[in-house]
């Protein structure tokens, strides 16, 4: 195991070495007039100089500067989210204090009696659904989209995804997904050198960590409407 | 007889057996002989002689100090060695006894090697002596 | 002033020695020869005194310090042979511009005058250059250092002869010019001895005469004649070198320690006096036997 | 005669001036160097994906570490070069000693760090485009640093490479005094990596790499990678004080 996990290293290695050398060694030997190196050095730079500055320019890529989280921090967003979802199946909808922001609200006047959430998705889309009654009836539900933070690799893509569609048809209350999000992207890191002093990711603690975000939809219901389907009723404290 | 200045180099033959300081001071004594340079003139530096001759200014000086030895040069303080006044009697002297001196007894060597009388060997060097004074003028 | 002093100084490599319990003196000013064999010892000295290479016993001093290692005399002296290494990243006019920055008497204007004169190409890189080309290069440095002590090993390795004159002459010129100490080291004695005023002549490491040239060249005479007669006039004679020369003839130096007397009998048996160049007097000094090559084929 | 008296200090800026020109070739291996390792990163280090009922993602991860890493390994092969007999000697021509020698190296050494540090950074960019030329994606995350992160990081990459030069002169010197090290140190490097990982729980290493890496100060990191290289040099400077030249 160990031979094998050092064997492209040792390559590695001996190629650098024999080109180094070679590369270096062989201006001892060689004809070759010292203007020509100066020149093939001189150019390079330059070049390196233009790429630098068309990366910073030209390429205006999305960035991320000091917006990216680090893993501390998604952990502690990840640990945070899962607590008060807990809380809240247990019966308990604690203070959200930024965890969860509302994205998105509703709503639907509703006289009713019995209303029946239906949350089925072909697209396989599943959001925990807390309902909370309200003291009295107005004949009004009131539906949020509450979500928590989707960080993937440092950074934060929670405004990328969105909420569901909601609508209450007669006495059905229907849950959408939302569109497909799909993220593909490049991510670009100078080096362990650079990420040492940024509080980026140092060399050996890098792991690709991510936390893909909670979500729970809130319903108050009139005192007298009876909900039924797959859902927790809840206190908000 | 010798050929100053453009190729002086050449003068000096280091191939021959003669000391390159014997050489030069030869040189010198020849100079003062043909009258290049004259009574209470300065003759050539060590360095001068030198480059001239293409050799260390040691050996050069070790040239002058011959003649220095024999008086045929002397020194003044700070401006270098000058011909003296009787230069070339001293030289004349000295070629006569020692130069000619050697060279007929190399001469009467080899007539003896050769069997050649002495009235016979004394004809020729009249005859030579005199032909040749004759070509110099 | 004393600017090379070395008290039986000894080299080893192993159990070899390359140089053995050497004593001698340079003093200021003045051109000397390091004359020997290939092998006899000439670089190891010369790279000692440069503080190159330090030595295992003995004790050596230049400029009164210790060489090796030492920046008092690396200033002030300058090593030059074929080994030299410059950089190829630099144009040989960039070469001579940098030596400028390090040698304090630099002479701009002497070595570029050099440098146009041996056509070099001012862009040209070390590298590229002939082994005659890159003696000639070094050798514009070492002039144009002027350095109170400069050291040229075997100067003018892979030069034509043409360039050897001009770089016996322009190191005449410049020595006259700017006396300075400077040892040339040679197994060519005659294509240096008219510049040298004093020669040190080395043999397996050891040193077997120090002296001024023009001394050298009345060190020994040679002696030719019937075999009989030369060896028993030399019978109590140090002798350097014999020949057997024809049926009966032979050919002796010896130590010129004999007295005009000596000398007026050694004719009058028949025998030949002759003066012998510097040039043998060394060659037949550092010859592995006393018949030379000869003893080989009897 | 006059024989001139110059200070330590004084050659080893001239040295180092001359260094800076003539040892100008470890640029153009730099250059090789750093080529090859955009090349190696085009594969990317990462992906990572995954979906929660309408929200999916895809993620390409690019860094900059292998640059970082054969940038690194391209000082501590160069280091050893200079070390070598054919670099080692371009001094001597000149005046030096063996101080100034290692002192002009280790600036020399500095400086090569300082300009491979900001070329990491440069040729990141250069990868970076190259990256979004080839590749379709809808989106490109750069995680912008700021301009004191910048800096930070260009320090942290400099001092990265300036350790593993250190490391490399070292190494190198010791290959010089005794050729036997070229084949011992490779030796006993793997060897160490083997018997640490033997019980499947590596301590040693991951400990040192550590020991720099997982330093979040500054401060404190550019102090631990000076006493290091500090110790390095020093290591390095008091094997080679008897070293001959072109013996």
């Amino acid at each position: 195991m160990v031979l094998i996990s050092l064997l492209p290293i040792l390559i590695v290695i001996l190629l650098v070495a024999g080109i180094g050398t070679y590369a270096f060694k062989s201006n001892k030997k060689r004809h070759r007039t010292p203007k020509k190196m100066k020149w093939v050095v001189g150019v390079y730079f330059i070049l390196t100089l233009v790429a630098a500055v068309l990366s910073y320019t030209v390429f205006p890529a999305e960035k991320t500067e000091s917006k990216v989280i680090s893993k501390e921090k998604t952990s502690q967003h990840d640990e945070a989210q899962s607590k008060i979802i807990n809380s809240a199946i247990n019966g308990k909808l604690p203070n959200l204090n930024g965890v969860f922001t509302k994205k998105e609200s509703w709503n639907f006047p509703f006289n009713g009696k019995d209303l029946k959430i239906s949350n089925k998705d072909e697209q396989d889309y599943y959001a925990n659904v807390f309902v909370i009654s309200k003291p009295k009836d107005d004949g009004v539900i009131e539906a949020a989209h509450y979500m928590g933070k989707i960080i993937i690799d440092g950074v934060d893509f929670t405004e990328r995804k969105g909420s569901p569609h909601i609508n209450v048809n007669e006495s059905i209350l229907r849950i959408k997904a939302p569109e497909l999000v799909d993220v593909n992207f490049t991510r670009f890191s100078e080096g362990f050198a650079f990420d040492q002093f940024t509080g980026r990711q140092s060399m050996f603690s890098r792991s690709y960590f991510s936390v893909h975000g909670n979500e729970f939809i809130l319903l108050k219901v009139p005192k007298s409407v009876r909900v039924n389907g797959d859902f927790n009723y809840v206190n908000a404290e | 007889m010798w050929c100053v200045g453009g190729d002086v180099r050449l003068i000096l033959n280091s191939d021959s057996m003669k000391p390159i300081y014997v050489q030069v001071s030869e040189w010198l004594e020849t100079e003062i002989l043909n009258e290049n340079i004259k009574c209470d003139e300065k003759v050539y530096s060590q360095y001068q002689l030198a480059e001239m001759f293409n050799i260390n200014p040691a050996t050069a000086a070790k040239g002058i100090n011959i003649l220095a030895d024999e008086n045929v040069l002397y020194k003044k303080r700070g401006l270098g060695m000058f011909v003296a006044t009787e230069a070339r009697e001293i030289i004349l002297r000295k070629r006569k006894n020692t130069k000619l001196r050697s060279m007929v007894k190399e001469l009467a060597k080899e007539a003896i090697q050769l069997n050649v009388e002495e009235e016979e060997l004394l004809e020729m060097i009249r005859s030579l002596h005199q032909q040749m004074k004759g070509d110099l003028k | 002033m004393k600017v090379v002093e070395c008290k039986e100084l000894t080299k080893r490599y192993g159990k070899a020695k390359a140089i053995n319990n050497l004593s001698f003196e340079l003093t200021e000013n003045k051109i000397t020869g390091l004359i020997g064999r290939n092998g006899a010892g000439k670089t190891t000295l010369l790279k000692m005194i440069a503080g190159y290479l330090h030595h295992t016993s003995g004790d050596i001093q230049v400029f009164s310090e210790n060489p090796f290692n030492n920046l008092k005399v690396s200033a002030n002296s300058i090593f030059i042979d074929n080994g030299m290494s410059f950089s190829p990243s630099l144009t040989l006019e960039e070469l001579l511009e940098t030596s400028g920055e390090f040698y304090p008497n630099w002479d701009q204007r002497l070595a570029k005058r050099l440098f146009d004169y041996f056509s070099f190409n001012p862009l040209q890189s070390h590298v590229n250059l002939s082994k005659g080309m890159k003696s000639t290069f070094n050798m514009i440095i070492g002039l144009a250092a002027r350095c109170p002590l400069t050291i040229f090993d075997e100067p003018t390795s892979g030069m034509d002869a043409g360039t050897r004159k001009d770089f016996y002459r322009a190191l005449l010129k410049d020595y006259i010019a700017h006396p300075r100490t400077i040892i040339l080291s040679s197994h060519l004695l005659s294509e240096v001895e008219d510049i040298l005023e004093e020669i040190l002549l080395i043999k397996n490491g050891e040193k077997l005469l120090h002296m001024p040239i023009e001394i050298l060249k009345e060190y020994s005479i040679g002696i030719s004649g019937k075999a009989t007669a030369v060896s028993e006039w030399t019978s109590n004679k140090e002798t350097i070198f014999t020949q057997s020369i024809g049926v009966d003839g032979s050919y002796v130096v010896i130590k010129n320690d004999c007295s005009l007397r000596d000398l007026e009998i050694a004719r009058d048996i028949g025998l030949e006096v002759s003066s012998v160049s510097a040039e043998d007097v060394c060659t037949y000094l550092t010859s592995k036997t006393k018949e030379g090559i000869d003893h080989v084929f009897n | 005669m006059s024989l001139t008296d110059v200070t330590t200090w004084e050659i080893t800026k001239k040295q180092y001036r001359y260094k800076l020109k003539s040892y100008f070739g470890v640029f153009s291996s730099l250059v090789a160097i750093q080529l090859l390792a955009i090349l190696f990163s085009l594969n990317g280090t990462g992906m990572s994906g995954g979906s929660s009922g309408t929200f999916s993602y895809d993620v390409n991860y690019y860094t900059g570490d292998i640059i970082q890493v054969l940038v690194m390994i391209w000082a501590f092969i160069t280091a050893i070069i200079i070390t070598t007999k054919a670099y080692r000697y371009d001094d001597y021509s000149f005046v030096t000693n063996r101080l100034i020698s290692h002192y002009s190296n280790i600036l020399f050494l500095f400086s090569a760090s300082i300009l491979a540090g900001i070329m990491v950074f440069f040729t990141g960019h250069l990868f970076r485009l190259i990256t979004i030329l080839l590749k379709n994606t809808d989106s490109i995350m750069v995680s912008e640093l700021t301009l004191l992160g910048t800096l930070k990081g260009i320090t942290a990459s400099i001092l990265y490479i300036f350790l593993c030069a250190s490391i490399g002169y070292f190494v190198g010197i010791l290959i010089q005094l005794n050729r036997l090290f070229s084949f011992l140190l490779p030796v006993l490097f793997v060897g160490a990596l083997f018997v640490d990982g033997m019980n499947n729980d590596p301590t040693v290493f991951p400990s040192i790499i550590s020991f720099f890496g997982s330093e979040n100060f500054l401060f404190l990191f550019i102090l631990k990678i000076i006493m290091a290289s500090a110790l390095f040099y020093i290591l390095a400077i008091s094997f080679s004080n008897r070293m001959e030249v072109r013996p």
